[in-house]
């Protein structure tokens, strides 16, 4: 039922396509790191869920959109789909440290990072509920003709949510524009995607709704990249897709996880797959990158954190007056 | 001036709208082939076609989102739940989603939604299919809720809902959609915000929303008959709730009987009971009563039933007590 | 993936089961006949959902359960169900005429169908609402090791709630004695099956959970026996099980339903191939039933149906009293 | 006496109430080997295994659905929902089924089942996470919904709710989880239906429940140093209210001041506004007043969302006002 599309292991994209990949990676690994220390300084508080690990689906997938008229939603782990569909550094920062100039004005935090511009509609903290939104999403793409498809990130745990059986069904119905990307990370908070789910094989399930299934390597960008690329293509159509990437959370679930669930084997078995790592690898292997690009890459993203933080930490907090701003229209 | 139904009001105001903004769409279980389970949406897949009349499986919370989403990307969906019963599937959405998305995204969106249907019992219909929610969205913020008690306001509101650019629940009744009322032959739009005075008098006020007008005004009628006269205020608007209009009614008269069909405790009833108790404190001459629905499952025996809700001898006896005579 | 067990088309059960079924059948008939008449007397009102034409499906599969341990749960179209499981008619019917001597004490009508005595949980009026309340009564089941399985039905409207899919996946992953029987009477109130699914074989879904998925013709009460058996042999081994049972319902809706959208011809060709008609011919054939045995049976049936409503109108009312009463224990 | 935390006090009567009665188990979302999202299940795993402690899949209307089914069946579930947000999901099957199944039926069935978890704002959770739904709950007949507002209440509160043979809705708070208080050692019971009074005084009665208390207290402390000693009543139990111990107060002190986290309108604050209004009426010198939680989606920024919620500070100035005292 799930395929695989062909990844094209062996030609690499062009430079063009295979640096901006890196970098994202990279700022989003950088973000990360970043947004931890300011945890841990108490600059950010609350629910904060990091992204390091998984840094190539959001990448890869986002990467084949067009952003003038292609969608993208996911839940509470967003700093780094907001990153890859281009949102600055500088406001995302902002948002987490509740500041005035954060892209929701300090309103949102870590799990509601929006942007009406680059077409990021949440973040959303309420597991699988922007599953039907998403779907929403594209029916208005399909009722205006408009040409675009919207991406739906959703997690392995979020896979049991009757929102996603009403949603699916829904899609394929109305011949809706959307690709669902399950990422499974393996983990929901401190469960085991095995112990709760009855299917091993997510995409299986597409065709209980006649659904298209494609399985891809989360920790591969590229392999990312070309399944996502492929099944976009097909939602174009009018076709929904299901797509699972297979990746893998390096942190805990959220800052104040002790992670007990787990072993330090199983993180590192992962670390040694680390989808930055492999990238610059191939890149390394076919000739396309030097040890100075590498290094241009990692002062540019750390040169965005930095200056990101230097601008959370100066921006003014909102005034008492903001309380009752931006409720209703 | 016409003299239309409710249900004709609303399809009239549908109708109108869709015809003015190609954005506008309604989507429902049984909306379109079978003309809506109440025939509100009665003609309207024949004169819009499929893309803007859409019939959904019953999935309520994922219709319901996927609302949600459609107006975050610029359409403006009517979304009719066959009953506010079925829409507690869908409270999540509502409240999660259509209601916070502005707040939490700092303003950047807008959610322009409607979410309608009849809400509150009906006859015969048992403890699942009969309930008064309307609580559940006024408790709300991010919301707006209204309430038309007769076709005029049914058609004006429900095109002001329309045009919003926020989340409005709209709450309609079954029992209503055959009530006739006059409804100006030019198009007009009831603004969002503002209760109607129904009848003026000054001994006492009666304040309701919704079905329950029917029994207020009867229980005006017997009063009147007594030599009471009794201002009668629809609220109309839940949220925002037009406080002004209320405290003006109680200034008048000093008297409050509050009637609301929903279960008591927690209720828009009380609220509004407490508003009046608080801001008009130094003018009222008797508490302020609440006729509610009883706080119970509605039974399906049809006595039980009638007994289970407001009706005009409630009303008369609240009114016996904020006017200490025992003789009406 | 669906498969439909062995019916045994050739060898007919013994008398001894056959003329329960054929009785159940139709003693179900003439109930719903009744009722329909009594609505239109104004003796019943409110929403009445009609089991005419799918009376196969509750008699045959409801006829494999040891009601000491076993449990049955459906939706608001629930008359045919009460009978199989032995519910008598007379309070039956007082129910739906509100009175105190009705099974719910005339608190819930028609679509509220109880009984603690013979396992019969109801009766709910909420699409797709009984889905996980039988599952949890499986769990008790299973969490009691009382070798007792529960049979959950819901329409073809009924599947594409989201409490469907949790609730398979829950079944499945915890091992419960459950069998879901998906009544596929083609129609939700007004909307063809077809149109609302994104899948024309409701049990290839079953794949999707793991779970054994089979189907039965629904109007042939000895194979829906059959399989249903299979299923709850199955079951009882804490495997969940789905069935399609593929049926009919002859009636509207519900009393106020015009039936436009679908032809007197396709009613009729559902007629043809009545599930009480076709039991009684092979019966016939078979030389297991004479005329007389028939006409007993009619006697019988429509005895009790009569005395039920003899029953419910001289039944008292409730009292006022009753308003505050069975709410709290 | 033990000084025990809330959570701890929570956890040991769940591990008391399981080792009791061999029908009680515990199901939700990380409950088991995670010990609970908030620690509350901690160690029940390994002492009752998993047939007993059931981690679920995040499907909050499949398991408290399932809930209700164990219940009818015999079984005294408690279900824990990671947060009361994420149980507006499963709002219809306690609203629609577990409140309605023992009416419905005709008085046949009971539901004995516990739905708990932590409600209200916490700290730096943005709008969906930081809800205060007791009304959702208060609203609806069929139900118990109780409040614990000290560890000893969420002990002696927990083990009525699991013996009761109806369905109790538990609301508790992650704030609350780690405040200390004396637990008796000997077991014992809470019951259902009985306020606090968690402060002795003659001058305003100052009203509320769950984690406000903290700000409550604070208040009367400031109060106290001006001299003016407040009745502190904790409601503890909302439904059924426990309108005796409330008059009683108000009887004592003629003046009111209600607190409650949630959203002003349609709350239990306004409720039970209303009810004071209402019989102490003649009782009154000043409007009761209520402070609420403010009506607006919960902000992140921290600021922001403090000055969302009741506080000391907001207390003060609404006792000001009861006492008609510019000078506190
Ligand atoms: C409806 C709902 N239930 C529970 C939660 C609490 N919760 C937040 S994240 C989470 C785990 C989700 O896991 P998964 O979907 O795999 O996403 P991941 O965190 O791995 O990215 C849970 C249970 C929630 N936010 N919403
Ligand atoms: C949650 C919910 N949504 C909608 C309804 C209204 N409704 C009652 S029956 C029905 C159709 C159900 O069809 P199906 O499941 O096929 O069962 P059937 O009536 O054919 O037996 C609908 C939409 C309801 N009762 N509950
Ligand atoms: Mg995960
Ligand atoms: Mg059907």
């Amino acid at each position: 039922m799930a395929k695989t599309a062909k990844n094209g292991r062996n030609t690499l994209p062009p430079r063009e396509i295979l640096f901006p990949l890196l970098e994202t990676m990279q700022l989003i690994r950088a973000f990360e790191e970043k947004s931890g220390q300011m945890y841990g300084l108490r600059k950010i508080g609350g629910f904060c869920h990091l992204y390091t690990g998984q840094e190539a689906v959001a990448t890869g997938a986002i990467s084949v959109l067009d952003l003038s008229r292609d969608y993208v939603l996911t839940a509470y782990r967003d700093h780094g789909h907001a990153l890859a569909c281009g949102m600055e550094p500088a406001p995302l920062m902002a948002e987490l440290f509740g500041k005035l100039t954060g892209s929701s004005r300090g309103k949102g935090g870590s799990m509601h990072f929006f942007s009406a511009e680059k077409h990021l509609l949440g973040g959303n903290g309420i597991v699988g509920a922007q599953i039907p939104i998403a779907t929403g999403v594209a029916l208005a793409q399909a009722y205006e003709d408009s040409g675009g498809a919207t991406l739906c990130f959703f997690g392995d745990g979020a896979f049991h949510q009757g929102a996603l059986h009403e949603s699916f069904n829904l899609a394929k119905i109305w011949n809706l524009p959307i690709v669902y990307i399950v990422e499974n990370n393996q983990w929901g908070m401190g469960t085991s995607w095995k112990k709760v789910s009855a299917q091993s094989d997510f995409v299986a399930t597409a065709a209980a709704y006649s659904m298209k299934g494609l399985v891809c390597d989360g920790m591969d960008v590229l392999n990312v990249r070309d399944v996502v690329g492929e099944a976009v293509e097909e939602a174009r159509k009018g076709n929904p897709v299901f797509v699972e990437a297979r990746t893998y959370r390096y942190k805990g679930h959220s800052m104040s996880d002790p992670q007990k669930y787990r072993s330090r084997d199983e993180v590192d078995e992962y670390r040694r797959r680390d989808p930055i790592v492999f990238l610059r690898s191939r890149m390394e292997e076919a000739g396309l990158i030097g040890e100075e690009d590498w290094e241009a890459i990692v002062q540019r993203t750390e040169g965005l954190v930095e200056e990101a933080v230097r601008f959370a930490e100066t921006s003014p907090e909102p005034s008492l007056g903001e309380l009752y701003a931006d409720i209703l229209a | 001036m016409a003299e239309l139904t409710y249900r004709e009001a609303l399809n009239r105001a549908l109708d109108e709208e869709m015809a003015r903004d190609p954005k506008v769409f309604l989507m429902g279980e049984e909306v379109g082939e079978y003309d809506g389970a109440y025939k509100v949406s009665k003609g309207l897949l024949g004169k819009y076609g499929a893309r803007r009349v859409r019939d959904t499986p019953i999935s309520e919370l994922g219709f319901t989102g996927l609302g949600v989403g459609a107006a975050l990307a610029g359409l403006r969906p009517v979304v009719e739940w066959m009953t506010h019963n079925f829409a507690l599937l869908a409270l999540d959405q509502v409240v999660n989603n259509a209601a916070k998305m502005r707040q939490m995204s700092g303003g950047q969106l807008k959610v322009p939604i409607v979410f309608r249907g009849p809400n509150g019992p009906a006859e015969f219909l048992a403890a699942q299919h009969s309930q008064a929610l309307a609580s559940y969205w006024a408790h709300v913020p991010g919301l707006k809720v209204v309430a038309p008690a007769t076709p005029a306001d049914a058609y004006g509101l429900l095109k002001s809902a329309i045009r919003d650019d926020n989340p409005v629940v709209v709450l309609e009744s079954e029992m209503m959609y055959a009530w006739k009322g006059e409804v100006p032959e030019e198009e007009f739009l009831v603004p969002l915000g503002k209760a109607r005075l129904a009848r003026e008098g000054r001994d006492l006020s009666l304040v309701t929303f919704s079905k329950p007008i029917k029994a207020v005004m009867e229980a005006a009628e017997l009063l009147r008959a007594k030599g009471i006269e009794a201002d009668v205020v629809d609220l109309r608007s839940i949220r925002p709730l037009d406080e002004e209009s209320l405290y003006a009614s109680v200034r008048k008269t000093g008297r409050c009987v509050v009637v609301d069909e929903s279960w008591p405790v927690a209720s828009v009833g009380s609220h509004v009971a407490w508003l009046v108790s608080h801001n008009c404190f130094d003018l009222l001459d008797a508490p302020v009563e609440l006729v509610s629905g009883e706080d119970v499952p509605m039974p399906y025996n049809h006595s039980l039933e009638l007994a289970a809700q407001p009706s005009a001898d409630k009303i008369l006896g609240a009114a016996r007590r904020v006017l200490y005579r025992e003789d009406i």
